[in-house]
């Protein structure tokens, strides 16, 4: 079963979490990306994922796999929303379990670190005076304003 | 002259006006090809802000265009 | 309404989840420590938590409230169980939320750090052999072997 | 003389065999009335791997036990 996936409807955290649970498991720890009401300082309405949606699952994958190797865990997971999404929707969610509690905090950052530098998913902003631009970190957003 | 396929993402595809088109170019590596997109598309992003991946793989700057592949140029991502 | 509780029932998350959601915050991580089936190599039939419950509460609030002050975040809340637990039980639940994600793990971390150092609850734990202890952690289970 | 009541938990209740006892106690502070109960329960663990409280907070082991006051002995604690 894949560890990572793209979502076009809101993410169902429950299945998620129940894929961590195990007898040797004795912590668990997760993160969510929500959509927040501003940005920079500037009021935000809502916004879109797009994703490059094949690259983005195996880079995903790629991400939780070496996350898998790298500290001790016994499971992991991570879902990114596309689409349409409004104020206080879950964005991200990634969640880990393993023995003991440093490795899933150190994973937990690790992988959603890694997500945000390499998976192509773009997030499209809309703000509340009727302005809207694609995000392209990095040096400004140079993808520029659009309607 | 080789056919490829290229796809565009996020300010890419607005400023391109499609989400993909096909197109036969001259140029010897995928560098040369997305200056030659940039021009003719009035791109903001250079080459040096994206990355370049060829059939759902991440790819060299130095590839050249393979006849037949779909090529994405990838403008900085912001997911999460 | 105080941040850090003992609950003697199993931990309700979903309300604690509810008082992390606020406009303004962008990132929220959790951290839940479940009853493993070992313990330093010891197969784990169950445990009980005993609490000096005056004092926990106390100290869960102090760090609770230290965590605010020294972290960005919008809010956080640590739920801690006493009485019985079986096998994959909810022992402890942690949850921060903050305007970016960074603040979020490093209060995660902090908040159950502390817990574990400071705060007077005990942990019982029985063992498949028949055996059982309480753990005082420091200087191997100085507290010796009970039945 | 000073009345006081003392909390055990954990291990110091199994060996004490109570959860909280009334006594009186000549000890001037609260290092010397625990090494007097360690001594009569013979409780494994020595004060300094022990915090101690008065009244439902951390106190000084060099505090004197105050009179009616109710003092915890708090083994090393395993929550989490």
């Amino acid at each position: 079963m894949k560890r990572f996936a793209l979502s076009e409807v809101p993410i169902d955290v429950e299945p998620l979490h129940a894929r961590l649970r195990r007898a040797d498991a004795g912590a668990c720890s997760s993160f969510e990306g929500w959509v927040r009401d501003h940005n920079d300082g500037r009021p935000v309405r809502g916004l879109r994922y797009e994703a490059y949606a094949g690259l983005a699952e195996a880079e995903g994958e790629r991400i939780l796999d070496e996350a898998m190797r790298r500290f001790a865990l016994v499971e992991a997971c991570c879902v990114h929303r596309v689409g349409e999404l409004e104020l206080g929707e879950l964005a991200v969610w990634v969640g880990v379990s393993a023995a003991h509690r440093a490795a899933t905090f150190d994973a937990c950052r690790f992988i959603i670190d890694e997500v945000k530098l390499h998976v192509p998913i773009w997030k499209h902003e809309r703000y509340a005076d009727g302005d809207a631009q694609w995000l392209h970190p990095g040096a400004g957003d140079a993808g520029g304003t659009t309607r | 002259m080789t056919a490829v396929t290229v796809l565009y993402f996020a300010s890419l595809r607005d400023a391109a006006g499609t989400a993909q088109e096909s197109l036969d170019t001259a140029a010897g590596d995928l560098r040369a090809l997305y200056d030659e997109l940039q021009a003719r598309h009035g791109f903001a992003l250079p080459a040096s802000r994206l990355r370049v991946a060829v059939d759902g793989a991440f790819a060299r700057w130095d590839d050249p265009p393979r006849p037949g592949s779909e090529i994405a140029f990838i403008p900085p991502v912001s997911g999460g």
